[in-house]
């Protein structure tokens, strides 16, 4: 069965300002999921709390739209209970790099098999407009109005050192390069990461359209090697004049779901609830 | 104590094995068809600490540790000075003389001592000084008038994963201590009745666990808390063999959610905690709520505020549980009175948390989570009720339809044609948020008060399967004893204390907490003549929840927040202090 | 509504400036002499939502935002559709005919269509269509009454950082409308009387930044949260000209343990969030407890439960605040009733924490946090008492020691000579942990419950600087409305409908929640008639409280879950059915 | 004044296990403070919960004992509050590196100026020995009776990219080493990390002291430039046969204290409370 875009979008029309960079990463997402020919019956859109956070209304799949920063705990939570699913999470830099990147960096230490899209505006938006973990430092916010302070995260260099097994970052005035990041991210097995330039157009008018479409590069053009850990540092330690965008690492190991033995005999929602005779027996011995 | 009921301790410091000790003690009394119950203080440190643990054999049924003690086993010197002016008559204090001086000035009258050389044996039989408890625990068993080969047989259940020859120099080891005493001392005349039909013996915990696995638990997600550890530990140890996952979280935030998200799944997920690692859950709680995605989660009280003694019991998170979150939701709570109960707790808590789509508590605490009791053997085949689940492919599927019992039907990921998004924002009934575009028009103001109604509603057909207090005891007292949860266990053996002084008391238990059966509970509170309320917190919590619900205010109350259990007789002595007053 | 008391509502798409267009006519009002109450309802959604903006103005104080509305400013299609159906006459409608269409089919009797031809004004005066709203504020002010001298200073006002020529053409546009409208329609006769005497307009949450500046804040650690933002914003804009640290953390589990750490360092620190937030705060709250560090939090409420409805109000976090956090510690509760409150609340809030060393809430909510009213200038000098603080170097020094009022001497680190560790475990007079090799020995026992009590005692001698719950209106009534918080506005207006029925009705308002003068509250509430309790959430949960202090079941209950403020006629109309019922 | 170490230490005997490496790394903080010659009634010792949060009272300063996972906001107050006291943060990798993983990485990137010792024993000690976040993979713990099946986080490595401006490991076998690496950090104005190998000799059997004997090597003696973000990486990220212990990772940055505006008066605690009547003036006219 081919599933088409317009299957997988759903009715409701995203309620982002017009011209937000989120409307790219739908696309994107809608497009990777067409090419992978997943049944939408089969994939789970989990997100947090934000603008970005919306996202999972506008697909027509199944989605958790949980609450702020938990997005991760959530996502584990599915592919645990059925890894016949596929997961992509989702969400905005304030959640998953400020109040959730405790969770961030644990899931990718444990390799869970899920893709995550960040739609990185250097901003909250929803609550319309104080400094986010990507904000540049200096920049005016209302809750920094002399200027932020303080140095932002990196998450590329925190997921390399974290240890996840896919690691991009795309832009959403590049949407098709986007579109192959995700689709690289579905189809590979072990924790993905989509970090996106995502402009907020109404809040943030330092990191615009125009700023990123100054300074990205792709590093596919480049003499990039996605299997060295320290070329992938000194990437993701670029900023400012030029910034590379594409797969930054990438590298084959075992997900937690492969290692886990209670999923050997498949998914537990598949398993039957409840003891069987002998297993009754047995614990009862436990207790004489 | 009366005849054929004995409680013994046994002290030490951290790391000398009074638990192994006392639990070899506990399996052979079950062995020998003991009714036995337990209780073990220790402290929030590794090694060194003082441990003891208090185990009551009788041949009737029992529920708490009781009140007095008959025999002391003293491993360190400070057992000896702290524990032996506590014990009762007729006993003695079971100690090495080669290691502690037992000042025989501060024992009670005719509590004797009663010395072994138990590191002398254990160096004998094995050249180390590690057995010396089991020669204690041989000692022990002579004088409690157990069957030495009962006591072989506990000692090959602890230790026959050591292999035989461990466990064979055990036996030897407890067989010279029995001998040693039968040669001091005949044994006591406590008038135990062994009679060979052996007993389950387990924790309020395990109980817990076992009922989960009955009821069909899938997932058990975890961050380590004294008391509820245990659960965790349990559980990975049966993982492979019942097919349980068990993740041990980054946080409790992440247990929450995690065990959401496996709900929302179709697995049947719970966590476990105690008060400061679930109120670390209380904002995921109101997501559960409100994306109507069914949880279990067992909170195990333990003495607050804050850290406050971790290895110490309370009652003290009730309010907590009862507040829990943002705004108004279903919410259910069970607070098992035994570890019989804890079983029962498990497994309906899967049931219920499926069939009205929402967060369920278990309420246990440290004293009845470690407790160890004798109980019946189970019934493994309990009713799993999996709630309102949609078909395939039904056209226009609302997941969060308004429906007249509040429940709507669920459908799983990878079910054909239901896809729907569930949102912690306020929806409609397809799950469509409400909280942006529509928010404040006319229509949606609407449709926020119906969806909020009809979650609520669930509140009130839930209410049909709580279970109303349990009245113990006579019909017509002078006294209604109240309480809830794992009080139980002291009042029911104050009842029993207090047969004897002419004051006629009953029981009035609460262990459905919510939705509460609010008309039982005013109907036995206007029913009874005069009413104490016992629970283990300083606020009295349950007392202010009855008193909302019904409006009745208890006449008199007992609270303790020590960090011990209640002990019978002090609810004996609240009881004639309260009647006394009349 | 009475002469002499007008509302206004300006409707438009999220971006349209209702918000400004409303700041200025309400600015104008204020400066004119009149009581201006507003609110303002929103969406969850940046740009495109559908905004309102309610503005009232009155000769006399008024309390709510009433509940009809005379004029009309719709900035776009859906306002008219949605709004002007609910004009009240006599009234009309502001629009722009050339922009969208009125149906004057659906014009309730006595209400008319004034059209301002406003976007060709603004395009004429400026080149761009951007000053539209402010043609339609020119006209509303003619209508109205306004000088539009007043208008032009808070055209001023507002845009004066955009510069001069900004300002000029604004005045410009304004003063087009008004002549517009001078034209077309003599002013209405709504006996509103501007008398040149300023009042000062500030909201909920403004004046309570202003109370806490007052108070000495001078940290303020915050997560952005929707309705609490508000208050980080204002303190970051004022963080340099008055001192005050603004720490924006990366989640609320840091703000709260934040503020936490500033206090034990001797500066007074608070936090504000809503409810998802506060349940972050949760397991901090009890630290705070514990370790008796002062610290005050604002709890913002806003519709839940879970993300709820982001931007509307509901007064359904009491609850959980109050059950906040494992075991049982002091906790202070104040709820505001009014900006005004909010103010004072504020201040006292500092004083009550560091005077009894533990958590102080104040728990706001949408409506009245972000609800402007004119406000009577507030007293800087506000008393600081910064409780019992220890001496340098005194001998033998005992953070925690036990005293009659529950308050131990507190110590900053830096002074000499009176180290001492703050802990979460559970510790004695000095500090010292009592959770590992003391737990469980007899004196320790002993010690962790006279800890407990000399904590609990601070809550019995807070009490009496507690304030009972204040009776509005006349001593004898049919019918005593009883209120908490915000919900006084509602009431106090509904009292004023209610006096033109022939029902007597009185208000009794409870703002100090906790500790509670029960006493106070138990006579109040026995002396009323008949008691109708009103409170913004589902369950009634204050209700439940003073069904649990007093064991008084209030007769009847109105409750509101929709997002909505409550309305003075909503009260109105459930009063007389009470009263209809007797 | 000098300031011996019987000074600093207070009469409470460590409750921990005996030769559990915490021992050592007490010893070694007494040293350094005593080394800096600060006056303890100026120091606060900040901590979470474990064994190893223990340690603030068996120092004679200033302490607080707070929650799992939280000494970072709780020793960010205290320094923001009053930046003239010295802040020492410790406590164990379960309290640092798993609950309280995202407060660490967000003080990083602010460079507060404060000392944070991890007492890093691979292990949960104080609940009795389950997987923490730094056990290592296939390790049998309580909870994981058949061996951890999760990566283990790499904190140096997660400092680097956070932003840490001062990045070390000890081990409690070489505590003169470790009590210099937290000298430099005291003396370090910004984020100092001292992540020690402290063994747990009750519930850890894979990484005892032997382990760490036999694969430790010390940065100081090879040729590593501590002001060399890629080779720092490089040690970071080197684990089994030879690892290092020592300073990884130096820079000179400015502190967030220094550039919080509000402070630019002196420490809050020092300022008056309430307003002048100047302010209060203000204040009045923006609501006019
Ligand atoms: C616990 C909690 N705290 C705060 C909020 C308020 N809140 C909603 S969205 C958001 C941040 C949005 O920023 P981001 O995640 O970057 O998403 P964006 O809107 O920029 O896409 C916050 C702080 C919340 N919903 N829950
Ligand atoms: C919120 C919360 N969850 C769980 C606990 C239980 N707890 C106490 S110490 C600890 C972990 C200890 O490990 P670590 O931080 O590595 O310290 P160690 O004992 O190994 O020194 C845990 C989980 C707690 N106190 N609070
Ligand atoms: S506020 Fe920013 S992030 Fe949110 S929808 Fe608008 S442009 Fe997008
Ligand atoms: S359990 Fe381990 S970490 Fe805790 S005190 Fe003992 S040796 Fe140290
Ligand atoms: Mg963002
Ligand atoms: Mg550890």
């Amino acid at each position: 069965m081919a599933v088409e875009v317009h299957v997988i979008k759903s009715d409701t029309k995203p309620t982002w300002c017009p011209g937000c960079g989120d409307f790219g990463i739908l696309n994107a997402t809608l497009k990777a999921v067409q090419a992978t020919q997943l049944d939408p019956k089969d994939l789970v859109v989990v997100s947090g709390i934000g603008c970005s956070s919306n996202l999972p209304h506008f697909l027509r799949s199944y989605g958790f739209h949980g609450i702020h920063g938990r997005v991760m705990p959530v996502a584990t939570g599915i592919r645990l209970a059925n890894p016949d699913l596929t997961v992509i999470a989702t969400g905005g830099d304030g959640d998953g790099y400020g109040i959730g990147l405790g969770h961030f960096i644990h899931a990718m230490r444990r390799n869970f098999d899920l893709t995550y899209i960040v739609m990185n505006n250097e901003i909250y938006g929803l609550t319309t407009g104080q400094a986010s973990p990507t904000s540049e430092k200096g920049m005016v916010t209302k809750s920094t109005p002399w200027g932020s302070i303080e140095w932002p995260v990196n998450p590329i260099a925190l997921a390399l050192s974290a240890g996840a097994s896919y690691i991009s970052r795309g832009f959403s005035g590049d949407p098709k390069q986007m579109a192959t990041l995700i689709e690289g991210g579905l189809r590979h097995k072990g924790f993905a990461l989509v970090d996106v330039f995502s402009p907020c157009v109404t809040y943030n008018k330092v990191n615009t359209y125009p700023f990123f479409r100054e300074r990205v590069y792709k590093l596919e053009d480049e003499d990039h090697d996605t299997s060295d850990l320290l070329a992938a540092y000194e990437k993701a330690h670029e900023w400012g004049e030029r910034i590379p965008i594409g797969l930054f690492y990438r590298v084959d190991k075992a997900t937690y779901e492969e290692e886990e033995p209670a999923l050997s005999r498949g998914p537990l929602v598949k398993q039957p609830l409840g003891l069987s005779q002998e297993q009754a027996e047995a614990l009862i011995q436990e207790f004489r | 104590m009366p005849e054929g009921d004995v409680a013994i301790r046994i002290g030490g410091a951290a790391g000398d094995g009074v638990t192994s000790t006392g639990e070899v003690y506990a399996i052979a009394c079950a062995r020998s068809g003991l009714h036995v119950t337990t209780y073990e203080s220790y402290q929030s440190v590794i090694r060194g600490g003082h441990v003891w643990f208090q185990i009551r054999a009788a041949n009737e049924k029992r529920y708490s540790q009781g009140d007095t003690f008959q025999l002391l086993i003293g491993l360190d010197q400070q057992t000896l000075d702290v524990h032996a002016p506590l014990l009762s008559a007729p006993g003695g204090v079971i100690h090495d003389n080669d290691r502690h001086d037992l000042d025989e000035g501060i024992l009670p009258e005719g509590v004797q001592s009663l010395p072994v050389p138990a590191q002398a044996i254990s160096m004998d039989v094995s050249g180390k000084p590690l057995m010396q408890n089991v020669a204690t625990l041989g000692a022990l068993a002579h004088h409690v008038g157990l069957d030495l080969k009962v006591l072989h047989g506990s000692l090959a259940k602890m230790f026959g994963r050591k292999g035989e020859e461990i466990v064979k120099l055990n036996e030897t080891v407890a067989e010279r201590g029995y001998r040693h005493a039968a040669k001091q001392h005949k044994p006591f005349e406590f008038a135990l009745r062994p009679n060979g039909e052996g007993r389950l013996l387990m924790s309020g915990h395990e109980s817990l666990c076992l009922g989960a696995l009955a009821g069909g638990v899938k997932l058990v997600a975890q961050y380590p808390m004294t008391p509820a550890s245990g659960i965790m530990h349990w559980m990975a140890a049966h993982a492979k063999d019942y097919g349980v996952l068990v993740k041990q979280t980054e946080d409790e935030l992440a247990a929450m959610n995690l065990v959401i998200g496996a709900n929302f799944a179709g697995a049947r997920a719970m966590t476990a905690t105690s008060g400061g690692g679930y109120a670390l859950m209380v904002e995921a709680t109101g997501l559960a709520g409100m994306t109507e995605t069914p949880a279990v989660i067992v909170e195990a009280q333990r003495v607050g505020p804050s850290t406050g003694l971790p290895t110490k019991t309370e009652q003290g998170d009730l309010q907590m549980v009862f507040g829990a979150s943002q705004g108004d939701f279903p919410r259910i709570i069970l607070a098992p009175r035994s570890p019989e109960e804890c079983y029962e707790a498990a497994w309906r808590a899967f049931n219920l948390a499926e069939s009205y789509q929402c967060p369920v508590f278990i309420l246990t605490d440290l004293y009845l989570g470690e407790m160890w009791r004798t109980v019946e053997p189970p019934d493994f085949q309990v009713p799993i009720i999996r709630g309102l689940v949609a078909e395939d492919g039904g056209e226009g599927y609302r997941r969060y339809e308004i429906t007249e019992s509040g429940v709507s039907p669920r459908a799983f990921p990878g079910q054909a044609g239901l896809m729907f998004i569930a949102g912690s924002d306020e929806h409609d009934e397809k799950g469509e948020l409400i909280s942006d575009i529509r928010a404040g028009l006319p229509e949606y103001v609407d449709t926020r008060t119906r969806m909020m109604e009809k979650r609520m509603r669930k509140l009130e057909t839930a209410l049909n399967e709580m279970k109303p207090p349990e009245l113990w005891g006579p019909e017509d007292a002078d006294l209604t004893i109240v309480s809830w949860g794992s009080t139980q266990a002291a009042v029911r053996d104050a009842l029993e204390i207090l047969k004897g002084t002419g004051i006629t008391a009953n029981s009035l238990e609460f262990f459905d907490l919510w939705p509460l059966r609010v008309d039982e509970a005013r109907r036995a509170l206007e029913a009874a003549s005069e009413t104490l309320m016992v629970e283990g917190n300083y606020t009295g919590q349950f007392h202010r929840l009855l008193r909302a619900e019904t409006g009745i205010a208890l006449g008199h109350a007992l609270r303790k927040y020590d960090g011990e259990p209640f002990y019978p007789r002090e609810i004996v002595a609240k009881a004639e202090e309260v009647l006394r007053g009349r």
